[in-house]
């Protein structure tokens, strides 16, 4: 049957719908993952709305409690899983061959099964509003606040299940990152000559490959706690919640380096080209980025400075902490040197990226202050952490994001995004975001613990609690400026030539959009800056070969069966196990007629 | 094998094969995944608070002769890569029966061992033993188990007539990576869980 | 090379002043969040001003930082903003800065640390002999407060003597949760199955809000604590009228309460010292209610009112609240509350 | 035994083992493991717990080099092994560490004394 099924898939039929379903081009996926993972950026701005509205005065009575508590965990799971990661696996997908000059991923249909079963996890843990209750145990979900005696609903469930499916689609896409950079480089791309964007994807492949395993345990420990009755994480039975801190934060904080080092990378790319010099120190920063990615396993317990660790891990944490925010010192001073002496073009991607260091430091800032335990004693659990991770999150992440998307916005569809429009939406998201988020470092000052769904007058939150809301609701006004920018720039024509902002990198060699096969010729490279040196050597790019005959991976849709199986698995999980089997079922037919399937 | 890159297309920066290298990484992920459950074990390692204890329950020299078992499928499939590689299709077949049946034992082994230690009372939410030793050794026999169909697989795939394709060394080579691995696995949860004491 | 004489010079100076504006106007926020009743930035113990003048340092330091790198990004952005005919300066690095500004960051470091370290030391050691002993558990959204030298039972209103160590043996009944009165000291958290400790030395009487910060389900913003710190008599005097039983009224409106306390089935989940049939340990020990400055948890005041209302349905004011809703009637209620005030 | 190999020239490279030294290793493996399991019946004292681990870990190693081929194949596939070791084992000891650590071991086992001695436990 999966012979017959498998021919079928080969017959090029131009439905658009069924085009997307199977396609296995890195260009595609990467505008699935785009578009979903925005999408998902929205819902989890319109749970951030609700949660500033409800704090925006005290007592406020628009949302009850427990709405408020999941609100609050889905915000954090949506931005975090559904919105970064995603939109950070868009831009790698899509940029990944292009810098090093290859034709695609290594594996394009599982870099398809990463992007369905990513949709997967997505919907379902969105869709637990609707069915029975979304997570509300924090996006940390301490036990044993989340065992089956203090957390009786599916709530618990669908938050290990769903990040269990999200932590496989990550687990695949960063093994095909890793593999097709350190493998599949153009002719002359040393390692030393790979652009710093694809050394930020490496170390965060990396840092993915080597800590979803440790969260996948702690899942499953947690599921098993909540279903088969075992006692990892109950303390009356001999269990130690202290036990789960550690393993999710083991997790976790390579995790945070996950969400930052794609930014970091961009705004790499984005400074050089704008100020129109080469990056300043790119030894220096790649290797930084490299010290983030290994001391990113040896800070963990600065999450717990406060769960009665003794003396000594105390001070180790501390320090290895303090030793972290090194290299990001680093990392700011040498986009600092790339500014200095440039003849900066301002477009809407370089006041983002000019943002994000100015942002990112005050995050950086606040991060290594409570890197000390005695200031971590007043920090921890209060707006002031708040504060940090919307500085490093909102004003390091989602800055770099915009400013990648306004940047390589003309290579990915031809078309340039409206620069009015886009100034508007930059200082609208400046501003809002500022107004949101400094207050919290006072608030913090002021005491005010995290996650609290009401807060009583006299205890001097009120003014500040009320700008941030405000502040929410002009981070709003900009994103829909930038929505309405979008659909009205896809009406444009295709204007953008090869290299619109005279970059440096193979990207920008070949034509925007680029043709399913990327390159006519592999170009080859001599230098950091390929373009650069090509312009400045006189190295006319190479002639196209009059008849091209490049073999492109035909497209399938055994990754949509793979990830439906992989959906009925998860259903299974939470209802009943006759589903997971019958989802098992469909996994390995899927991965068999995927062997069988013909890729010549 | 760089022989798998030689065509014009699949030009590799390292000359090594991309399917190789995914498994090789993949291998570096799994040693965190075993490396976290062994640590909750030796976490609560002497923990339990009732229930039978591992002193009591464990049965060393039934688990010595599967791993031995273990131990001499990880010989067969060499072997059966030693066949594949240098086109010597018979031996490659009758290991791959040889690692299959042999892991199929262990398989056995470790059913009649968690079947055993439910009949003396030892469930998963017995105590912290029964918690931590059965996610550990059941993963561990999840990955055996996928091992199995992954070699029957390849087995099958050697019958039919045009066999496992040019790139036969490569499919058997890397199934070997992931069997050599989990094999090395239960060496370490093997001494760590029967050999030593509480 | 960018802007040149007075162009430089001028987008030097706004840069210059725009940062100087903002730290300006930042400081004034942050002392003003300095003086709120919750402020993490007035020590009132040893061991919480040992942390507050490393806070201090660190924040100091954070503000040069913040000014430096907020002036730089201006005055690049400025000087060298985009003008026809502009040259770039092809610089590909330069490895003397790249040592300086290597150093400079472990020079900060280094300067926090050493300091950060001291002060770990010194607090999280174990706690000095002739410190009082205090257990507070962590309830499902209360706090408990027993002192087993004095054998005193209280919640919501942590009493301690001035002057005088207090060992806070830190305790929870169900999940997690963290004690944290920001003037007093940092917050540790209460871990059901670990005993942390956490002391430090009042020095100021006065009354110290405090909060739990470690979220803990549905009314963890209802969970909320305060601390009276007496002088050496103040608290004598306080413990003694806490030791003292309560006298079962005799008679009128507050006797006939007694009896509603044991018909409503308060007995079930609360004890009375005094009170022979009042054995429950669910809820706090209510011996001395009254003499308590906040209800329902610490989160709200003590008055008739307020007990009212909490009476009358504990949920609607307390979410996910284990006290149930008794549907008393209002007779009930105020033969209750008439009793609950004798409870001094 | 130690030759490279080298970026494809040509027809297929593999390691210069025959069958009979596979066979042999394996034997090699199965005298190791019954000396650990002597070690185990009969231990000595304190050596024992180093004792076996590093046996384990020569097995490991045994392994890993000749059956897996890590020793003829392209450096870049002991490197990525090598993270995920180094990673998980020194992983595995900071948090075994930070969980026995004597000042922190705070944690209060419920009714533990009178279960165990009841039982007769560890």
């Amino acid at each position: 049957m999966a012979t017959a099924v498998g021919t079928l898939s080969h017959t090029e039929d131009r439905s658009r719908i069924w085009e997307w379903m199977t396609t296995v081009d890195h260009k595609k996926i990467a505008a699935l993952y785009g578009v979903t993972g925005f999408i998902f950026f929205l819902i989890g701005g319109i749970e951030a709305t609700l949660v500033r509205t409800q704090l925006a005065v005290p007592n406020g009575n628009v949302i009850d409690a427990d709405l408020f508590n999941q609100l609050f965990t889905t915000h954090a799971l949506t931005m975090i899983f559904l919105a970064i990661m995603p939109m950070g696996a868009s831009f790698f997908n899509y940029l990944i061959p292009l810098q090093i000059g290859a034709r695609d991923v290594a594996f394009p249909r599982l870099n398809a099964l990463g992007y369905w079963t990513y949709l997967t996890g997505a919907v379902m843990l969105t869709s637990s509003f609707f069915l029975g209750g979304a997570p509300n145990g924090g996006w940390f979900a301490y036990a044993p606040l989340t065992s089956l005696e203090y957390a009786a609903g599916k709530n618990l469930d669908f938050y290990t299940v769903s990040l269990l499916i999200l932590g496989v689609s990550s687990l695949m896409g960063s093994l095909n990152f890793a593999v097709t950079i350190i493998n599949m480089r153009a002719p002359g791309m040393t390692m030393m000559r790979l652009p710093v964007y694809m050394w930020m994807t490496l170390v965060v492949s990396f840092l993915l490959i080597l800590s979803l395993p440790i969260i996948t345990v702690a899942l499953v420990q947690l599921y098993f706690d909540r279903n088969f009755g075992t006692n990892f994480f109950t303390p009356d039975t001999g269990g130690d919640p202290i036990l789960w801190q550690h393993i999710f934060w083991l997790f976790g904080h390579p995790e945070v380096y996950v969400l930052i080092l794609p930014s970091m990378g961009i705004v790499s790319e984005v400074l050089p080209v704008m100020s129109r010099k080469p990056l300043f120190g790119y030894s220096a920063i790649v290797f930084a980025g490299a010290a983030i990615g290994v001391l990113g396993f040896a800070v963990w317990s600065h999450h717990m400075f406060t769960t009665g660790l003794g003396t000594v891990p105390q001070i180790v944490f501390s320090a290895s902490t303090m030793a972290i925010g090194i290299p990001t010192g680093i990392k700011i001073f040498n986009w600092l040197g790339t500014m200095y002496g440039g003849n900066i073009r301002f477009t809407t991607a370089t006041y983002f990226s000019v943002a994000f260091i100015f942002l990112f430091t005050i995050g950086g800032i606040s991060g290594v202050m409570h890197a000390s335990p005695a200031v971590d004693g007043q920090h921890q659990d209060s707006y002031f952490v708040v504060a940090h991770i919307h500085y490093v999150l909102f004003g390091g992440a989602i800055m770099g994001i915009f400013s990648g998307i306004f940047y390589w916005f003309p290579k990915m569809t031809g078309r340039f995004l409206n620069e009015t429009s886009g100034k508007w939406t930059f200082w609208l998201l400046f501003v809002g975001m500022n107004l949101t988020f400094f207050p919290m470092h006072f608030l913090g000052l002021a005491g005010m613990p995290r996650r609290i769904y009401t807060y009583d007058e006299g205890l001097g939150w009120e003014t500040w609690n009320l700008v941030a809301t405000i502040g929410v609701y002009v981070i709003v006004v900009g994103v829909s400026v930038f929505i309405v920018n979008f659909f009205r720039t896809m009406r444009q024509p295709q204007t953008a030539g090869d290299n619109p902002w005279d970059a440096a990198t193979l990207e920008w060699a070949t034509s925007s959009p680029p043709p399913e096969h990327n390159f006519d010729v592999v170009p080859e490279v001599h230098d950091r800056d390929p373009l650069w040196y090509n312009r400045d050597h006189g190295i006319a790019p190479a002639a196209k070969p009059e008849h091209l005959h490049i073999h492109l991976p035909p497209p399938s849709y055994m990754p949509l069966i793979v990830a439906m199986g992989v959906a009925l698995l998860g259903i299974g999980g939470l209802s009943h196990v006759a589903v997971a089997v019958l989802g098992m079922a469909v996994v390995v037919y899927g991965i068999w007629g995927w062997a069988l399937e013909p890729t010549e | 094998m760089a022989a798998a890159a030689h065509d014009a297309g699949h030009q590799t920066s390292l000359g090594v094969d991309n399917r190789k290298l995914l498994m090789w990484i993949f291998l570096a992920s799994e040693c965190l995944f075993f490396g976290t459950l062994i640590s909750t074990y030796l976490i609560f390692k002497g923990q339990s608070l009732v229930g039978p204890f591992p002193g009591d329950i464990l049965d060393i020299p039934l688990t010595s002769t599967s791993t031995f078992v273990l131990l001499m499928s990880s010989v067969t499939m060499v072997l059966a890569v030693y066949g594949a590689q240098h086109g010597r299709l018979g031996l490659m077949r009758g290991m791959l029966v040889g690692t299959i049946l042999l892991g199929t034992t262990f398989l056995g082994f470790q059913v009649y061992e968690f079947r055993h230690f439910g009949h003396v009372g030892l469930n998963l939410g017995t105590n912290q033993f029964g918690a931590t030793f059965f996610l550990m050794t059941g993963f561990h026999g999840v990955h055996v188990g996928v091992g199995v169909l992954y070699l029957t697989s390849l087995l099958l795939g050697s019958m039919r007539r045009s066999g496992l394709g040019k790139e036969r060394a490569l499919w058997v080579d890397t199934a070997g990576l992931y069997w050599h691995f989990v094999d090395v696995v239960w060496i370490v949860i093997f001494t760590i869980v029967y050999l030593i004491p509480e | 090379m960018g802007r040149s004489g007075a162009g430089r010079v001028i987008a030097i100076v706004v840069s210059l002043v725009i940062t100087a504006a903002t730290v300006g106007l930042l400081y004034i926020a942050f002392v003003d969040s300095a003086n709120t009743p919750q402020t993490t930035f007035q020590a009132m113990s040893e061991n919480g001003q040992k942390a507050q003048d490393v806070y201090t340092l660190i924040f100091i330091l954070a503000g040069i930082v913040f000014a430096g790198v907020m002036a730089l990004t201006l005055i690049f952005s400025l000087v060298y903003r985009e003008r026809a005919g502009g040259k770039a300066l092809q610089l590909h690095g330069n490895s003397k800065l790249e040592v300086l500004w290597t150093f400079i960051p472990v020079l900060i470091v280094v300067v926090m640390a050493v300091p950060t370290f001291q002060v770990i030391a010194e607090t999280t050691g174990a706690a000095p002999e002739e410190s009082l002993t205090v257990h507070a558990v962590g309830h499902q959204w209360w706090f408990e407060f027993d002192y087993p030298e004095l054998g005193v039972v209280t919640a919501s209103d942590l009493h301690l003597p001035v002057d005088r160590p207090v060992r806070v043996i830190l305790q929870s009944k169900d999940v997690i949760h963290s004690f944290w009165v920001p003037q007093l000291s940092g917050k540790v958290d209460m871990v059901p199955g670990h005993d942390n400790q956490l002391w430090f030395t009042p020095n100021t009487p006065g009354e110290y809000l405090g909060q739990c910060a470690e979220f803990c389900g549905l009314s963890h913003a209802n969970m909320r604590f305060r601390v009276f710190v007496h002088t050496e008599a103040d608290f004598d005097a306080w413990v003694q009228g806490q030791l003292a039983e309560a006298a079962t009224p005799a008679e009128g409106l507050a006797a006939e309460g007694a009896q509603q306390f044991t018909l409503s089935g308060c007995i079930g989940c609360h004890t009375v010292k005094g009170n022979a049939l009042a054995m429950g340990v669910v809820g706090p020990n209510l011996t001395h209610f009254a003499s308590r400055t906040r209800l329902a948890g610490g989160m709200a005041e003590n008055n008739e009112a307020e007990l009212r209302r909490w009476l009358s349905n504990p949920p609607a004011m307390k979410p996910g609240s284990i006290m149930p809703n008794l549907n008393l009637s209002p007779e009930a209620i105020d033969k209750l509350v008439a009793y609950l005030q004798t409870l001094q | 035994m130690s030759h490279e190999a080298s970026a494809g020239h040509g027809h297929e490279e593999h390691p210069p083992t025959t069958i009979r030294q596979y066979v042999l290793i394996g034997i090699i493996l199965a005298v190791i493991t019954a000396v650990e399991l002597v070690v185990s019946y009969y231990p000595p004292g304190s050596l024992e717990i180093p004792l076996l681990l590093g046996l384990s870990a020569v097995k490991f190693g045994i392994v890993a080099a000749l059956f897996m081929h890590l020793k003829f194949e392209h450096k870049i596939m002991t490197r990525m092994f090598l993270i995920g070791i180094v990673l998980a084992a020194s992983l595995m000891i900071a948090v075994f560490a930070l969980f026995t650590h004597d000042d922190t071991d705070n944690r209060v086992l419920p009714d533990r004394e009178a279960i165990t001695a009841g039982a007769g436990g560890h």
